[in-house]
């Protein structure tokens, strides 16, 4: 049963949480901020009864995505730092007016629906073992075609990954400067 | 006392949107892929909660979605980060307005 | 008898609940086990500093601290005060807010971690129907806490140790799932009281049938094992904070007590991840005789716990520290495919489960080791790398 | 039975897959290409002892032993084409020939070509050629046995071409090709004849096959041109096939010449297996061949036989070269197998058809060992003696030679040569196939007599020795074998016949004196006695003085030469057909050089004409037209192309913005 008490506070920390992640200026705390705005995702996932989705969020976010984000923003310094002019792109007033338009296309249906004004029914949970027999059975077939999209995206991004500009060390007797045998012929 | 339905909607939608102007404005690519992840966390909000206010919560299908969405956003992060640290190999920069090889 | 002694800390639990007002007695029931908790493992946090270092002392043919109280066994107390009345030094070009935060970020998810562990028969605090995954998502919150240490030192032994932290804890954290997931696969489970459950009575009438006790169940524990020592940063496994190269990699520049924090916040993860091998693979809280179920369930938790506290001991007086490609290569070409394989295994053995013939089981068990054995010596031999041949000049200068 | 049946395809697969392997060794790994062929082989024999074994037991349960396995190959439109494969006694019988004389002449080639340079492509080519005649053997569709055919036919112009640096052998190799290939072309007619009446090209299909009662009366009850039945017709054109395969008149020009192999080739393929082939053919189609009241086939069959038979041996008489002799020896006993079969029926020539295998395949391999003894000598009058030198050799030559000769009561080739004379005998059309066959038999007699005198007695001219084991061994088994096959077609004991048809089996002693067999077995005898005695009065002594000129010379010097070019058939050939196709290609040459060239040069000039005036017609109207269509293009291009420039951020604002779009005509505009 979620509760008011649990999710407004929650939400308000995960949207200022997420503003933060695209607001700060250094590159550091977007990343945190941003695992802490997928922290209260998930904190609210768990309040909605959805376990799984909740540790599986934690799991996949704050282990994995985070940590990605944080070591290419380590990869990437001296790209740009928070010594540039400005973080943001040029014409932000007009991104910033299509974003209010967007988010009251999309505010104002929700609001202006009725039925959209309910509340929670008793009970309904996410148990494992139902979501596990539904992933063999009715989702048997975009779980594996989600292995192996991760399978690829995987190796794909192994691939791209890959310094390929690493000097290959050259064979060793190249390495050795070459006597130059002209020298000795060379003209007094 | 729980929440009604609308609160999570316009949360997620509150969320999507503050994605979506880190996406457009930032200059930082990586940046843009985290607002990438923000929106895409946002639909998940939704699907969570259609599945737990809907009539047929036992069918699963909002969490599965959700599911799933995450294993694809796990990938789209790594490919695109990937992708992020090849540019910067190249060009020794990942601003956006610099990736225009593309223009028409 | 045996019954009140096996759920002494349950009764006791209920009885004092039941002292607290009507209203307050959820909250009370939770705070409780969470006082408990923390009491237990901070006890045991002290126990083993000094047991470690006296283990220590004995194996390297030396005496351990013996100064303070009997045997030195209040050492960890003249420690602790000392860790609390030194000076709290912050760089001065550090990001003071990360600075302050990592050490918290890094213990308290850990405690989190010992909610789902059951540590006798009733005695867990949350019997998660997701447990074990709970387990692991808390369990990788670490990572980010050890490169917020890292990167807000603004100190470059900081970062090169955080960012090795971070490699080999990502690294090793996919060998650990991997060991662990036959063992869920079997059970059938992911909560971890069920995992005991599964375990529970005799093959034969005689033989446990802890995990432990399959080919793939040890091949498993194997892995699960090093990996685990791997994830806590234990020798042989701690280049991230190996003193003679990076002084103390993400440590460096921490003092006082925010580096107690992380002292302790290191031996809590070793708890768990101990605590989790002895709930995945030796059985939990069961008895390994029959004729030894009387002696109380949590007693055999806290003593296959201690055994296993003992190797890690014994491991790193043992053996010399990795480098840091062996540790990477060791990981992905070694452990990430034999735990691949053990889960081929471990399917075999569950899908000949079924056979009822005499000699059955030496038969799963012969066909675990044919499986498993080439292929450790296999991927081991793929591991070593050959001596480069003598290098070969066509002329000298 | 079922089992067996079902598991018959690996007996030529498993030589094929070890020829396939053998193939991708590398040339050093001699004796793994040579374990790759007998080992596949050897189960092979295993597999065909027990599919005989399976036959026998069944057939003494139901009469006739047959089972069929098909399945689909292909389908095209309404119609499928089926293959598959059969077990009958037929097949079982040719299966263990095959398999035992070719495993044993793997064993023998070891030790005959181990110092040879491309061992392993040797063995690997006779893995392949096995495979391909048991494809033939266990085939159940013309089709497949048609494809088998050609593979065997293949097999044979890589291995008579084996020393390819030789031209001769290149040429002999290339001659073998193509004239199996002008019967092979009367073959394939008449496998397409038969499936346009039929249908079907499997032989046994549960009644609908083309070997059953029903289509055969079907196709013998149609006429065609002059009369005859439908299904004499389509079985002379397949026996055109088996002229070729075998050797007959007139088209054995190529056997002799195959000799050019290497000699266990000589025996597996040109004595003992592929030359039978032909033999088995007609054996296999014959209830198509007998078909109607007035079998023309059949006529046609004995009549090409007989005449091969003593045309050969008169040849034979006049050669020098020790493996010709046997070359010719081989042509004229096909021709008995032919006659039997036109005559007698199945069993009368495939009994001789196996007696044959074991003794020439016998004598092919003793050849090979004598010439290996010799260092590579092949001419029969350099050699001498040898009796002395190659004992064992000698020994099992002997038997080879009194078997082909027919020497009674003991040999093998005496009963099944007696059992094509007597049903030659008995033949109603005609006696001349009779005569003829009996002078084939005196003939033989006195060629082989020739050769034992010439090679193995007189005064020794060459340092020969004895061959090793892996030659003699296999000479040993071959000259039981050649002794005792012999027993199981005895009038006394018709083991054989019974077998194939499968009827009851009785023994007999009085058989023997009934419908004249004892008349037509004391001629035989009389006239085998006859020639190899004149033999030895005429080259015992010379022998032993003179091997410079044949006596045969002396006395009749242009008969003797007439023979010695064997009739000059190959110059025949080379006068008429060789020198038809020349003129006929140089006419074709010269057509294509002026008519068709000039004709082709017109079509040009007139096409470059017209492409100028369309060049004009296009630079002065469509040129103009499409410049100023792509200039608007291009313009309209580079003012749509400013809205693309690259940002990725500034799509994604332009996406907001429709997707807001549509949001708001989702909401209040489709109200």
């Amino acid at each position: 049963m979620p509760s008011e008490l649990v999710f407004y506070p929650l939400a308000a920390l995960t949207l200022a949480a997420a503003i933060g992640a695209m607001a700060l200026r250094n590159l550091v705390h977007c990343a945190l901020s941003a695992a802490a705005a997928f922290t209260g995702l998930a904190l609210i996932y768990l309040d909605l009864n959805a376990e799984f989705v909740g540790f599986a969020q934690v799991l996949v976010y704050v282990g994995a995505v985070a940590i990605l984000i944080v070591f290419t923003v380590l990869l990437t310094r001296g790209a740009d730092g928070p010594w540039r002019a400005s973080a943001f792109s040029p014409g932000w007033v007009t991104g910033l007016a299509i974003t209010g338009l967007l988010l009251a296309c999309l505010v104002l249906p929700v609001l202006m629906s009725p039925s959209l004004k309910r509340l929670a029914p008793p009970s309904a949970t996410a148990p494992v073992a139902d979501i596990g027999r539904q992933l063999m059975t009715r989702y048997a077939l975009p779980l594996e075609t989600a292995g192996l999209l991760l399978t690829a995206a995987l190796v794909g991004a192994v691939i791209i990954a890959l310094d390929e500009t690493r000097p290959v060390p050259p064979p060793a007797d190249q390495s050795l400067p070459r006597r130059k045998p002209q020298l000795e012929e060379s003209p007094r | 006392m729980s929440p009604p339905l609308f609160a999570f909607l316009v949360f997620s939608a509150c969320l999507f949107s503050v994605g979506f102007a880190g996406a457009i404005l930032r200059r930082n690519a990586i940046l843009v892929l985290v607002g990438l992840e923000l929106m895409l966390n946002a639909a998940n909000v939704n699907f969570i909660a259609f599945w737990r206010y809907g009539p047929h919560p036992q069918a699963l299908t909002g969490v599965m979605f959700a599911l799933f969405s995450i294993a694809i956003a796990a990938a789209e992060a790594a490919v695109g980060l990937a992708l992020v640290i090849a540019i910067y190999r190249h060009r020794k920069s990942i601003q956006t307005e610099q990736f225009d090889s593309l223009k028409g | 008898m045996a019954y009140t002694a096996d759920q002494l800390f349950v009764i006791l639990q209920h009885r004092l609940v039941a002292m607290a007002p009507a209203g307050a007695r959820p909250l009370v029931a939770m705070l409780l086990i969470i006082a408990a908790l923390m009491a237990l493992f901070g006890t045991c946090f002290a126990l083993t500093t000094i047991l470690e270092r006296k283990i220590l002392g004995r194996m390297q043919n030396r005496y351990g601290p013996n100064r303070v109280g009997p045997c030195g066994l209040l050492q960890p107390m003249a420690d602790g005060l000392k860790m609390l009345i030194k000076e709290d030094l912050v760089p001065f070009s550090a990001d003071k807010v990360l600075h302050f935060l990592a050490p918290l970020a890094l213990t308290v998810p850990i405690w989190l971690s010992f909610a789902v562990l059951p540590f006798g028969r009733n005695m867990n605090a949350i019997d998660l129907d997701a447990g074990i995954l709970f387990f692991f998502a808390i369990g990788s919150a670490s990572e980010l806490a050890v490169f917020m240490a890292g990167w807000s030192s603004q100190n470059k032994y900081s970062l090169l140790g955080a960012m090795r932290a971070i490699a080999q804890m990502i690294s090793y954290e996919v060998p650990l799932v991997l060991a662990t997931v036959p063992v869920l696969m079997l059970a059938g489970s992911l909560s971890l009281t069920d995992i005991v459950q599964a375990q529970a009575g005799y093959a034969g009438g005689w033989l446990p049938r802890w995990n432990v006790l399959t080919p793939w169940g040890l091949a498993g524990f194997g892995l699960f094992l090093i990996a685990a020592t791997a994830e806590s940063n234990r020798s042989p496994f701690d280049l991230p904070e190996g003193e003679s190269e990076l002084i103390a990699g993400f440590l460096t520049e921490y003092s006082g007590f925010k580096y107690a924090l992380f002292f302790l916040g290191e031996y809590l993860g070793l708890f768990a991840v101990t605590g989790l091998a002895v709930t995945l693979f030796l059985g939990g809280w069961q008895a390994p005789f029959k004729f030894l179920e009387w002696v109380p369930s949590w007693m055999w938790f806290a003593a296959k716990f201690g055994s296993l506290i003992f190797l890690f001991i014994w491991v790193r007086a043992t053996l010399p520290r990795l480098r840091l490609d062996q540790l990477l290569n060791f990981a992905w070409k070694f452990l990430v495919p034999l735990a691949l394989i053990n889960l081929l295994v471990a399917a075999l053995w569950h899908f000949s489960g079924v056979w009822q013939f005499t000699g059955a089981l030496e038969l799963r068990w012969l066909m675990g080791a044919v499986i498993l054995a080439p292929s450790y010596v296999l991927l081991g031999r793929a591991l070593v790398t050959r001596p480069e041949p003598p290098r070969h000049y066509s002329y000298a200068l | 039975m079922d089992f067996i049946v079902k598991y018959l395809w690996l007996i030529p697969v498993l030589p094929l897959a070890g020829a396939g392997l053998s193939a991708l060794l590398k040339p050093g790994q001699r004796r793994l290409a040579a374990a790759l062929a007998i080992g596949p082989l050897g189960l092979s024999l295993l597999l065909s002892c027990a599919a005989l074994a399976a036959t026998l037991h069944h057939g003494a349960e139901t009469g006739l032993a047959r089972s069929t396995q098909d399945f689909e190959w292909f389908a095209f439109g309404q119609s499928t084409v089926r293959l598959g494969w059969v077990l009958d006694p037929l097949t079982a019988i040719m299966l263990l020939v095959v398999t035992f004389i070719g495993l044993l002449i793997f064993i023998y080639s070891t030790a005959y070509m181990a110092e040879d340079e491309h061992f392993g492509r040797f063995f690997c080519f006779l893995g392949f050629f096995a495979a391909a005649m048991l494809g033939i053997v266990i085939s159940n569709s013309l089709l497949l046995l048609f494809v088998c055919w050609e593979l065997v036919g293949l097999a044979s112009y890589l291995l008579i071409g084996f020393w390819f640096q030789k031209p001769s052998a290149a040429a002999a190799a290339k001659k073998a090709f193509i004239t199996t290939r002008i019967g092979d072309v009367g073959f394939l007619l008449g496998m397409l004849w038969l499936y346009a009446h039929s249908g079907t090209l499997l032989f046994y299909d549960g009644g609908h096959g083309i070997l059953e009662q029903s289509t055969v009366t079907h196709l013998a009850a149609l006429t065609t041109i002059g009369g005859m039945a439908l299904s004499s017709a389509i079985s002379i054109l397949l026996f055109c096939g088996a002229i070729g395969k075998s050797g007959q008149l007139p088209l054995h020009v190529w056997l002799p010449d195959a000799m050019e192999g290497p000699t266990p080739v000589s025996a597996l393929i040109h004595a003992a297996t592929m030359v039978a082939a032909g033999v088995f053919l007609v054996a296999r189609v014959f209830p198509l061949m007998s078909a109607g009241p007035h079998p023309g086939a059949l006529e046609v069959v004995t009549w090409v036989g007989a005449l091969t038979a003593v045309f050969a041996a008169c040849i034979a008489v006049a050669q020098d070269d020790i493996k010709r002799i046997l070359a010719y020896s081989t042509v004229s006993q096909l021709g008995y197998m032919m006659m039997g079969l036109g005559t007698g029926g199945v069993a009368v020539g495939m009994f001789h058809l196996t007696t044959h295998a074991f003794f020439k395949a016998l004598l092919f391999l003793g050849a090979g060992s004598v010439i290996h003894g010799c260092g590579g000598e092949q001419d029969i009058r350099k050699m001498g003696g040898l009796r002395k030198l190659m004992p064992l050799t000698f020994a099992c030559y002997a038997v080879g030679t009194m078997a082909l000769c027919g020497i009674p009561l003991v040999f093998s080739g005496f009963w099944s040569k007696d059992a094509i004379l007597h049903s030659a005998r008995h033949w109603t059309v005609s006696q001349i196939p009779f005569y003829l066959g009996v002078a084939g038999a005196f003939l033989t007699a006195f060629y082989m007599t020739r050769q034992i005198c010439y090679v193995f007695y007189g005064k020794s001219a060459t340092h020969a020795h004895e061959s090793p084991p892996a030659m003699t061994l296999p000479l040993a088994i071959l000259a039981v074998c050649a002794i005792m096959v012999g027993f199981l077609g005895t009038p006394i004991w018709p083991w054989f016949d019974s077998y194939l048809s499968g009827e009851p089996i009785s023994f007999h002693a009085g058989r023997l004196l009934e419908d004249g067999q004892l008349p037509v077995m004391l001629l035989s005898t009389a006239v085998v006695f006859a020639g190899a005695g004149l033999s030895a009065w005429v080259y015992g002594k010379s022998a032993r003085t003179s091997r410079a000129t044949d006596p045969l010379e002396v006395l009749q010097p242009s008969l003797f030469a007439w023979l010695r070019g064997k009739f000059f058939i190959d110059e025949l050939y080379d006068a008429t057909i060789v020198r038809l196709n020349a003129a006929f290609a140089g006419l074709a040459r010269w057509l294509d050089a002026t008519i068709w060239t000039g004709a082709v040069n017109l079509v040009a000039r007139l096409t470059r004409a017209i492409s100028l005036l369309d060049r004009k017609v296009d630079e002065a109207v469509i040129n103009q037209g499409f410049d100023g269509g792509c200039e608007g293009l291009r313009v309209s291009g580079q003012w749509t192309a400013q809205g693309q420039n690259g940002q990725i951020q500034r799509y994604l604002r332009a996406i907001a913005v429709g997707f807001c779009g549509l949001l708001l005509l989702l909401i209040w505009g489709c109200r």
